[in-house]
């Protein structure tokens, strides 16, 4: 059963990832993205990552979405003149190539759900799961270790979306905030 | 844990982004703020940024702040033979050392230097420098986090400003070259996080230090035989590591985002990414080859030096590359971007000698020196050739080479700068661009890497090539061809400009200078315009510098002997 | 080329890349499309309270479930962003205020790194939340709380409304005007010799009508033309 | 060979991701197609993370009081890494997207190719 929903989810979400690189109509590629992320949602919750899962949800299939529909508001759709792509070869060969050197190096790694090396490392991973909630009093071991012991590094990503907030309005030019 | 130096260090990368929320906020209650907004924040950030370069440069500490405290710190642990760990970092650390107080005082200097610049060239609006400010935090916490992915998320911060102020001008070319840039740069940033994703896996740590120690088969508590440096993924780790930051360095053949960004942004925009954002990724670099992998780790296996060879052949080709399309652009900001491809190949190919089997303790300790004295030099070169161009292009309209016919009879002073710096950067002594390109090709020559030390003569001769050509139509060339410059301002000017250099003494307190400038400068209405003396200053400014670097060599290869030290022995100490 | 655009008074070619045409901003085509129906307002009316009460909970309740902030402030703004398409930019931004966007994304930034800093003020380290346990005897998990609901969900739902309304308002033009504008707030600087230096090449820029203009120089009622203009 | 690649399919599932989104952002034409791209090339990364902190027969990183000790759990590590990182991804798409906006406003296209022809006019 679990192994049929990883394959239909495999599957799903690779259809729906070339479809975004295959198919002409921008519009159509962004609706294809959203469903493309929903099933990355759903494989990350799948993979007992339930935080990702509904950050991947809210932020990829939601904000991102709209995001990407209200640029194509600003800017005309130029309507295709065919359906699909046309290949670009070279860079087909590029890819395919890197996509030779990644699997090759896919197949050092442990199997999918097989706790790796980093498990048998009593260190941070485990230090974590033994001890997050005597640190913290969170239950939650990723909001312990998101705002806890990386706190420096939810700072980091607090900036990024601060700078891209300054960045959008430097890049359009914008005074809209300045004054009421 | 109240040290002051371990307190600044986090200082430095908070005092910024804090700096970057006035802007907008005092911006509801008046315009035009940002500007006296970022000189105070970057006069604190340059005081605590001298305070913490002289601990860790001059006196040669290592200093470390634990950041969130004990709790979050590092944990030795019972192991079931009894024994107990060295200790292992469950949060994130930031480490000062030798290296990152150069690159601290670097950044703190010349984003304070720029500001002076800034005054009159604009761009204006309190978002450009809650940006701006945004950006030096973001460099900050590059030059100083000792933790692999906090390393990613700072890169991304710096590189999100710097697409953002790439794109700040009213130039339509420039929001291209930006998008450009993006691309390219999160592509690479994104390679590195695959980098980090695969040591990861073997290590299960992200703390340089403990990545460095595990990798090494030092730390009891990972259960492997001996080290991990002959293992696939980690070489592979390597490779993506080295292609990320490679593309944020701008190393052939990703270099294109380069020439683009630098020529299209606004001038200030130029002066300041000119001088660091490249230069982040290199450091970045350098850290993660020097203090991550270690040379152990490039003397492991036959696959291990060809990757590192690979990446050598990578930088000695943007070197030729980029030199000889240097040569080849009509455009003064191009070239001299061109000319950033090829110097950074020069740092790269100093990084990589470093830890090259072949080098032995000297042709290691010179490749340190050379890319230590090499990043800083660079750094001013480079952002003051492009003060410069961007003051003479304020005052008389040029922007190409052929422009400049006849235009040190005009400007002497700026026209004098720019002959200086442009012998910094092909490197004629005594100026800081001769001693580090001389360190990186002593470096190969003890290394006996011949044809990296041919490529970095052959790129010496064209860079003098397309530097003599500048300064040749400065000088010699006959009276200016450009469109009816304004002859009429040669009087007020250049003696203004000698006022600054005078009252400057060759010391780096710029920001006064620039703000002198703007209280009693002479309103000019003229329609070329006119280099402000702020533009003037950071221009003459940074060519005394480089001249006064080149004299302190011998006290910035004493700084940089520490970090020869843990190089060669490879064993960064674990803090207590 | 923003084809709706009120392509009023300046009389020229509104060629692609020729940003001398228009009026001072982009007109809005978001905001054109805006069709007004009452299912969809019902709709919206009855939905919000439900997902931003969904949003404040996860906010809240990041603690000893999955979710947090994060996903707290991006369905928080989410609601915001569906009363946008309900109701149109316009209002809602009116309703929202600048004001408030601002102390969101700003004030999330500042209050986060406040938090982090007053373990600092006494010799501990940056983020050292354990501190107030020490100190005050503050649990360590409400300085975790305090960085995620008052630093990382303010900036996020801040700069996730904010960045719809700057993408919706488009392209900020300072227009086509020759004569530089002047406001009471500016600071002392001279703004009419200023060097034209950061565009080149260009036809869009070198046309100069529009070169000795301050960006920031708009008087306020023009800030909010971008969506108001509609009005 | 066969086995090993099957037990580690959603490490495939990430390397093709990495390979189709790179494709995109260098094949694509249309400005918003690379930017997408460059999305799905991140989501593939974030799958490759998020796998290395999953355990068969484990459950989600939200640990009890009082944790029975045999219990396995997820990692919470890499899922935090993740967490950050989708956020980083979704500010560098925001950029993009205003810089995609504005580059439309300049030249009247979001197609690469004439996007070029329009410059080279210039």
């Amino acid at each position: 059963m679990t192994e049929l929903f990883a394959v239909v989810l495999f599957v799903f979400v690779l259809v729906t990832a070339l479809a975004t690189a295959t198919l002409r109509d921008v519009l159509g590629v962004v609706v294809v993205f959203a469903a493309y992320s929903l099933g990355m949602a759903l494989f990350y919750a799948f993979l007992l990552a339930p935080d990702v899962a509904m950050t991947e949800a809210a932020i990829g299939a939601g904000v991102t979405t709209l995001l990407l529909l209200l640029t194509l508001a600003k800017t005309v759709r130029t309507t295709p003149d065919q359906w699909l792509e046309r290949p670009n070869l070279p860079a087909l060969a590029v890819f395919g190539a890197l996509f030779v050197v990644l699997v090759a190096t896919v197949v050092e790694f442990p199997a999918v759900g097989e706790p790796g090396v980093m498990w048998d490392n009593p260190g941070v991973t485990q230090y974590y799961i033994e001890n997050a909630y005597e640190d913290t009093g969170v239950e939650n071991a990723v909001t312990a270790v998101l705002a806890g012991y990386r706190g420096f590094d939810t700072f980091g990503e607090a900036v990024v979306v601060f700078s891209a907030g300054i960045a959008s309005l430097i890049v359009l030019r914008q005074v809209v905030f300045t004054r009421e | 844990m109240s040290e002051v130096v371990e307190l600044a260090l986090a200082l430095l990368v908070v005092v910024p982004v804090l700096g970057a929320t006035l802007p907008l906020a005092l911006g509801l209650l008046r315009d035009q703020v940002g500007w006296a907004v970022a000189v105070a924040v970057l006069a604190v950030e340059a005081g605590l940024a001298a305070r913490v370069a002289y601990d860790l440069a001059i006196e040669g500490s290592r200093v470390v702040h634990v950041l969130g405290g004990e709790t979050f710190g590092r944990k030795s642990q019972e192991l079931s033979s009894g024994e107990s760990t060295e200790g292992f970092a469950v949060g994130i650390e930031l480490v000062g050392d030798p290296l990152s107080g150069l690159v601290v005082a670097l950044v703190a200097g010349v984003s304070l230097g720029v500001l002076a610049f800034a005054r009159r060239s604009g761009p204006r609006g309190n978002a450009f420098y809650s940006g701006y400010l945004l950006l030096t935090g973001g460099l900050m916490g590059v030059a100083l986090t000792g933790d692999l992915f906090n390393l990613f998320v700072f890169l991304e911060i710096s590189g999100l400003t710097t697409y953002a102020l790439v794109a700040s001008g009213r130039s339509a070319p420039s929001a291209v070259a930006a998008l450009k840039y993006l691309v390219l740069g999160t592509t690479g940033a994104s390679m590195y996080l695959i980098g980090v994703g695969y040591i990861f896996v073997r290590t299960g740590a992200l703390n340089m230090v403990d990545v460095s120690e595990t990798l090494a088969g030092n730390v009891e508590f990972l259960d492997t035989e001996g080290a991990l440096y002959g293992d696939p993924l980690v070489v592979a780790a390597f490779g993506f590591i080295a292609v990320g930051l490679a593309t944020k360095a701008a190393i052939f053949p990703l270099h294109t985002w380069q020439p683009d960004a630098y020529a299209e942004a606004p001038d200030t925009v130029t002066v300041y990414i000119s001088a660091l954002a490249s230069t982040a990724a290199a450091y970045a670099l350098a850290r993660v080859t020097w203090f991550v992998f270690t040379p152990a780790f490039f003397d492991a296996g036959a696959a291990n030096r060809r990757v590192l060879e690979f990446l050598l052949v990578l930088a000695a080709t943007s070197v030729v590359v980029g030199s000889a399309l240097a040569a080849m652009q009509p455009r003064v900001k191009r070239m001299f971007a061109y000319s950033s491809v090829a110097q950074f190949g020069l740092i790269v190919i100093g990084i990589g000698v470093a830890v090259h089997p072949a080098a032995g303790e000297q042709a290691t300790r010179f490749a340190v020196y050379g890319v230590g004295i090499h990043l800083v030099g660079h750094a001013v070169i480079k952002s003051g050739l492009f003060a410069t161009a961007g003051a003479l292009s304020a005052a008389t309209g040029a922007r190409r080479v052929g422009e400049y016919a006849g235009l040190a009879r005009e400007r002497p002073f700026l026209a004098g700068g720019m002959a200086t710096l442009g012998f910094a950067l092909v490197g004629v002594p005594p100026t800081v661009g001769f001693i580090g390109k001389w360190y990186v090709a002593l470096g190969a020559v003890e290394a006996e890497h011949w044809p990296l030390v041919t490529v970095i003569f052959v790129s010496t001769v064209l860079s003098l090539l397309y530097m003599a050509r500048v300064l040749e139509k400065l000088y010699f060339a006959g009276s200016p061809d450009a469109t009816g410059e304004p002859a009429e301002e040669i009087a007020g000017s250049p003696g203004g400009a000698g006022g600054a250099v005078a009252a400057d003494g060759g010391d780096t307190a710029e920001s006064i200078t620039g703000e002198s400038a703007d209280s009693d400068e002479p309103v000019t209405t003229d329609g070329g315009g006119s280099a402000s003396l702020g533009m003037m200053a950071l221009a003459l400014t940074a060519a005394v510098l480089t001249v006064v670097l080149g004299f302190a060599g011998s006290e910035l290869s004493a700084v940089l002997d520490p970090v020869v030290e843990a190089v060669v022995d490879a064993a960064p100490e674990v803090n207590p | 080329m923003s084809n709706n655009s009120n392509d009023t008074g300046t009389g020229k070619e509104s060629a692609p890349g020729d940003w001398t045409t228009d009026s001072p901003m982009v007109s809005n085509p978001a905001e054109s499309t805006y069709v007004e129906s009452q299912i969809i307002m019902t709709t919206v009316r009855a939905v919000t309270p439900f997902s931003l009460t969904y949003g404040l909970f996860l906010m809240f309740h990041g603690a000893d479930s999955p979710g947090g902030s994060f996903q707290g402030g991006a369905i928080i703004a989410a609601t915001v962003l569906m009363i946008a398409f309900a109701f149109g930019v316009a209002p809602t931004r009116e309703w929202l205020r600048n004001r408030t966007v601002v102390a969101l994304a700003a004030g999330g930034t500042a209050a986060f790194a406040l938090v982090g800093l007053v373990p600092m003020a006494f010799g501990d380290s940056f983020l050292a939340h354990p501190l107030f346990n020490e100190e005050f005897g503050i649990k360590t998990k409400w300085g975790l709380e305090a960085i995620e609901v008052g630093g990382v969900a303010p900036i996020v739902a801040g700069v996730l409304v904010g960045l719809f309304f700057v993408l919706a308002a488009g392209m900020f033009r300072d227009g086509d005007t020759t004569e530089p504008r002047t406001d009471g707030g500016a600071a002392n600087h001279n703004r009419t010799d200023q060097p034209q230096t950061d565009d080149e090449g260009s036809p869009t820029a070198s046309t100069g009508t529009e070169a000795q203009t301050d960006d920031t120089g708009m008087p306020a009622e023009d800030t909010t033309a971008g969506t108001g203009g509609d009005r | 060979m066969l086995e090993t690649l099957a037990n580690r399919y959603t490490y495939i599932l990430f390397a093709l991701l990495v390979v189709v989104g790179l494709y995109m952002v260098v094949a694509s034409s249309n400005l918003v197609k690379k930017i997408i791209g460059l999305n799905i090339f991140q989501t593939g990364l974030f799958l490759f993370f998020v796998t290395t902190a999953f355990v068969d027969g484990g459950r989600s990183p939200v640990i009890p009081k009082e944790a029975d000790a045999g219990a396995a759990f997820a990692s919470p590590l890499p899922q935090v890494l993740v967490l950050t990182a989708i956020v980083v991804g979704v500010a560098l798409t925001a950029v993009a997207l205003a810089l995609v906006i504005r580059i439309y406003d300049a030249y009247g296209t979001l197609e690469e190719e004439t996007l070029r022809e329009v410059r080279t006019d210039e």
